[in-house]
């Protein structure tokens, strides 16, 4: 599979993605120690997910594991935030947003609002997304429902560099911020800055530049993408590959840019079509490309079922490289 | 035994919420201020005691009933009035009204309108407060039947766990909303559960300053000395229906009338149709003269003040939802 | 404000829309002792909406209060459905499928597909929706989240007759289905079938007809849309008003017929802009109707900010007639 | 005291899940199955003792630890092993995979992936038994560290007011995954919490037969005669680690291999460093030599039945959201 490119071509030192987040978060850990991480199996075991793995030195102090408590998992998260601590929450699957769906939904979405700002709650949700072969509640990604929810961030990194600069960016921000890690990433390696890195919310990145469409995509589905637009530019298909990086805030001025030069605009996501975050980027082309899209938006995703177990069945449904070159073939044609 | 000085504390903060409770009732049912409070009628002895076992700064989630919670911790009674009114001058200029009242300074944090997030929320408090060292004790004040939500349990575990310096305090009134304590709970006393964590769980009669006062004062030593959580829970009456202007009428029995604003509030009738007693009645006719003196007055200012407020603008609806 | 025309111009009987899904449970009840009704408040109380007000004579049997317990409440409303009952579960809020999360977005949406649909989810969860004066916590519309999630139904009734008809249909389906019933609605009144009635899911109804624009609209959205319409044909400018019914099934064909004619579309909502069902409208009819459309899709939402409690707050945020109004007459210049 | 010949069904029961599972650990390794089984070994004799007190049909809602669940119900080996290869002749053709093994006519209703689901659920299946008068008793199996969910509380306190035939046997083996039950739970015996709701509390030893039937066979006929749920408590062990491959390296001292497939597939030590007992070891060898007879016969004609069958097609992935 095609890696991404990297946005820091000097930089040489290659990483894997849940590396990459363990350095932003240790980097934060040292740098402030009211910064504390706690979850399902966080602590010896280093997370389900490896994530905190070899964090040995902050158990105890600034790692805890906690009991099978979705609820409090995240409702501590928000009352720690309220006191002045910097907590990071790990949900093992994100999934679980719904396990904690009062928590999440309404208490950290309103908390700020309702009580007029007296309150700030700098907390940091870290969960696992997507993949193959964990069943219909431990493989979706659950992003859209994040940002239809007025009060949450929602960030969605792609890249080691990435997981690293934003993972630091959520613990230093003062709002709650869902940070969803793609399972299918964690092994993949690319170059990540050493010391701190941090990267700004709301800055789409234009990983491949092309003319004939614009394709939005994160996560696995940027990496599948990718290797969709090497095969259409062995065909004489240029096609130009946004990566939101943050979907609230989402950066439409870059998505716009691009299809004002494209013409065109097919989304590529893992999650059920209706209402996937596809759906919102239709609608803001409608809004505010009408005049210069010449082809319809596609959307690549989910058809509009849960996600089964066995990962053959997992690949049928969700969108892979053959459709994706598939899909913009035609609309480039 | 609460000493002198803080029984007249006590006293004179339930009697002041009680007043102004009732003259809120009356703004309420001349349509001045929206009619969303629940009201605190019967459970202000058993708050204010429960404080006053606190330190002011001590961080608190309140419950949804009453006002008491909030004028224990001297937030001005024109404040908490602005708050209902969706005026300026109030805590959360109207995004969360009388719900959502916020002073972080005077431990007053918010509520979760989603019954059963004070819980979890309350833990995260209570481990923030042990982390940093600060000595200071969360309470999570809340009704019976709140405490058949999960999150309650999640919370009580971890925190007897954890040795969090959390005391958990259950007004008991018997009822929530419409449903009665013996059709929604499996138990007389909430506080049998303490033992299913490890904890102590202590039953008070909420009239009863000392035995509240005490029992609090005790789970707070508990705490500050890292010993953990507590489970508490005080035996209450709802004087007046869940809401301003419920008439009960899912008792089995008639509301019997009253006469004042509370009558007109609610029923205030025992489901067996007997007259429920008021703990406020308890106090020397003497000494509660005494201590009401200048409420209304003060009262009277308070309200004259949230008149005097602008309502807040349309603006302030688009604002704080994230840090600026 | 214009009452929702009624669908059974014959039918003279006027009912308030509470009494009109009192009718569609009592009728269900007494035809199948099966179905049965819970959840907090509904009992003597007739819950906090009214609705099983006058219902005295199930109780004990078929219609009992449950404790303050959402994630029973629904997961109850589960099992039960499972060995041959049709729960009915009342969800005081909308806003409270976050308290049952798991069990809405997980298990409900996703036990059938698991397991391969050797267990059916007869279902149904009523909640009340929308409104002003009751915080963030207690006024949110919530059908978009439902919509994005495979494996359930969303049911939006807009007139006294369709209450009773969908939820009717709702406790005869084998799906779980989830009615949203505006709180503002409760109160309103039109014509209702006596008997049996039962309104079929998925078909769209036209609530007015027009040549210059759509409009699709459900619920109290609806209400505001028929009174801008009539000021609106006092301009001169007559728009079509589209009801969806349902949500999931979605009624594409219906919105497109009319779309085909009048060539542009409105879609006015009580819930967060973004990734509100706005946004699947827009996208939908980019890829179904792109060739028709003379005018971008225009949205009309609460901006993405949580719902206050202040009603003149409230409804500074929620599309009024004359935001529907002005920007109808917009689009229709 | 159980009879003999139920006694003799228990053990081999047992024996059979676990020769099973380790063949089924086996084809995992290789690869031939994908490895996302909880391993069962030391808590079969709990499950299995449990299901015998009860009728071939009554409900239950399992856990994710092991296949003697569906054993105990006679689905057939072949059955299981196509759910786990997302096999034609499974239950859930690919969709679930061993997580969701299904089979209503067996009691067999499912599992909810996400831990705390299937208590709630658990309470909506015992009440429409109730309801039905089907004199049919839920059981719910579920972990220690699942009892830390919230929905453990809201289920156990509403079983117990509606006197719901409901049993809630928790499986305790001490480790929710990595954590051990004393970093996260505040009570060493879960039966402790029952006390909160009114229901017996029984604590036995899973490797007991007599006393886990015992147990359950009361909570039953307890449930049967409309006296409500019951929390009965195994102290079991898990000898293998979490999942398949878990080398417990959270555990503070290393692992000590042993032989066999067990060996590869988990650590099987205690957090003591000393190699945990094997309640199955406790039966005397002639009667396992002669109860396993044939086991080996059983189990690889079932491996040769689900390798004759085809892989679930694509389409199914489409099938079996809404009711056609
Ligand atoms: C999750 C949730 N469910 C239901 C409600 C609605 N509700 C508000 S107060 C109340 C009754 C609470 O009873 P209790 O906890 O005993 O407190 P009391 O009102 O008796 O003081 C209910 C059901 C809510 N706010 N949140
Ligand atoms: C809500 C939820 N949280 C976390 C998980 C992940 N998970 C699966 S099994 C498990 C440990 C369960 O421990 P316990 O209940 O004691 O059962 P055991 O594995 O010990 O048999 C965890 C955390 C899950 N499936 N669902
Ligand atoms: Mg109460
Ligand atoms: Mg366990």
């Amino acid at each position: 599979m095609t890696e991404i490119s990297h946005q820091t071509p000097d930089e040489t030192r290659i990483v894997k993605y849940a590396h990459a987040i363990r350095e932003a978060i240790v980097g934060e850990m040292k740098r402030d120690r009211n910064v504390v991480m706690f979850g399902e199996d966080v602590g010896p075991m280093g997370g389900v997910w490896g994530v905190s793995r070899g964090m040995g030195e902050f158990i105890g102090d600034q790692l805890f594991d906690t009991p099978i408590s979705e609820n409090l998992v995240v409702g501590m998260a928000i009352g720690m935030a309220m006191r002045g601590l910097r907590p990071i929450a790990e949900l093992q699957y994100c999934d679980f947003v719904f396990s904690a769906g009062q928590e999440v939904f309404l208490n950290c979405a309103t908390w700020r609002y309702a009580h007029d700002g007296r309150v700030d709650l700098p907390l940091v949700v870290r969960m696992a997304s997507g993949g193959g072969g964990f069943g219909p509640e431990h493989s979706q990604c659950t992003e859209a429902y994040l940002m239809h929810t007025p009060g949450v961030r929602v960030v969605v990194p792609s890249t080691p560099a990435d997981a690293k600069g934003l993972v630091t960016a959520a613990i230093r921000s003062d709002d709650p911020v869902f940070v969803f890690e793609h399972k299918r990433l964690y092994g993949t390696s690319g170059p990540v800055p050493e010391g701190e890195h941090v990267t700004a919310f709301g800055r789409a990145v234009v990983r491949r530049a092309g003319s004939r469409l614009t394709i939005v995509a994160w996560q696995d589905m940027l990496r599948r993408s990718l290797a969709a637009a090497e095969i259409l530019a062995a065909q004489g298909i240029e096609v130009e590959i946004i990566d939101p990086v943050t979907l609230n805030p989402f950066d439409l001025e870059a998505l716009l840019r691009s299809v004002k030069k494209t013409g065109a605009c097919l989304v590529v996501e893992e999650a059920p079509r209706t209402l996937g975050v596809g759906a919102e980027i239709g609608a803001l082309l409608m809004e505010h490309a009408f005049g210069w899209l010449d082809r319809p938006l596609r959307r690549l995703a989910i058809p509009d079922v849960p996600v089964p177990t066995a990962e053959h069945l997992v690949d049928s449904l969700v969108p892979s490289v053959d459709d994706i070159v598939a899909t913009a073939g035609e609309m480039c044609r | 035994m609460v000493d002198e000085l803080t029984r007249r504390r006590i006293l004179s903060t339930a009697l002041l919420a009680r007043r102004f409770e009732n003259r809120v009732a009356q703004l309420c049912l001349t349509g001045e201020i929206p009619a969303n409070l629940h009201l605190g009628a019967g459970q202000e002895l058993a708050q204010c005691a429960a404080l006053a076992a606190l330190r002011p700064d001590d961080p608190m989630l309140y419950g949804h009933r009453g006002t008491a919670y909030w004028i224990a911790r001297d937030l001005p009674l024109e404040t908490i009035l602005c708050d209902m009114a969706y005026r300026e001058g109030g805590t959360n200029r109207g995004k969360g009204g009388v719900m959502h009242v916020v002073d972080p300074a005077r431990g007053i944090l918010g509520e979760s309108g989603s019954l059963g997030g004070n819980f979890v929320i309350g833990a995260g408090v209570a481990y923030a407060e042990q982390r940093l060292g600060s000595g200071r004790v969360c309470i999570v004040f809340f009704g019976d039947g709140s405490a058949n939500r999960g999150q309650f349990h999640e919370a009580a575990n971890y925190a007897a766990v954890a040795r969090l310096p959390l005391i958990l305090l259950c007004e008991n009134n018997g009822w929530g909303m419409s449903v009665p304590a013996s059709v929604s709970t499996a138990v007389a006393d909430i506080a049998d559960r303490a033992a299913g964590y490890d904890m102590p769980g202590i039953v008070v009669d909420g009239a009863d300053i000392d035995a509240v006062f005490g029992a609090v004062a005790a789970a707070a030593n508990r705490a500050r000395a890292g010993d953990g959580p507590s489970l508490i829970e005080a035996k209450v009456t709802r004087l007046r229906g869940h809401w301003l202007g419920d008439r009960e009428s899912y008792r089995r029995h008639p509301p019997i009338g009253g006469d004042g604003p509370g009558a007109a509030a609610g029923a205030g009738a025992g489901s067996d149709g007997a007259a429920l007693a008021d703990p406020l009645d308890q106090i020397d006719p003497a000494l509660r003269e005494e201590l009401e003196r200048g409420f209304d007055e003060r009262i009277e200012a308070a309200v004259a003040a949230m008149r005097s407020r602008p309502v807040v603008g349309v603006h302030t609806a688009r604002e704080s939802v994230f840090v600026p």
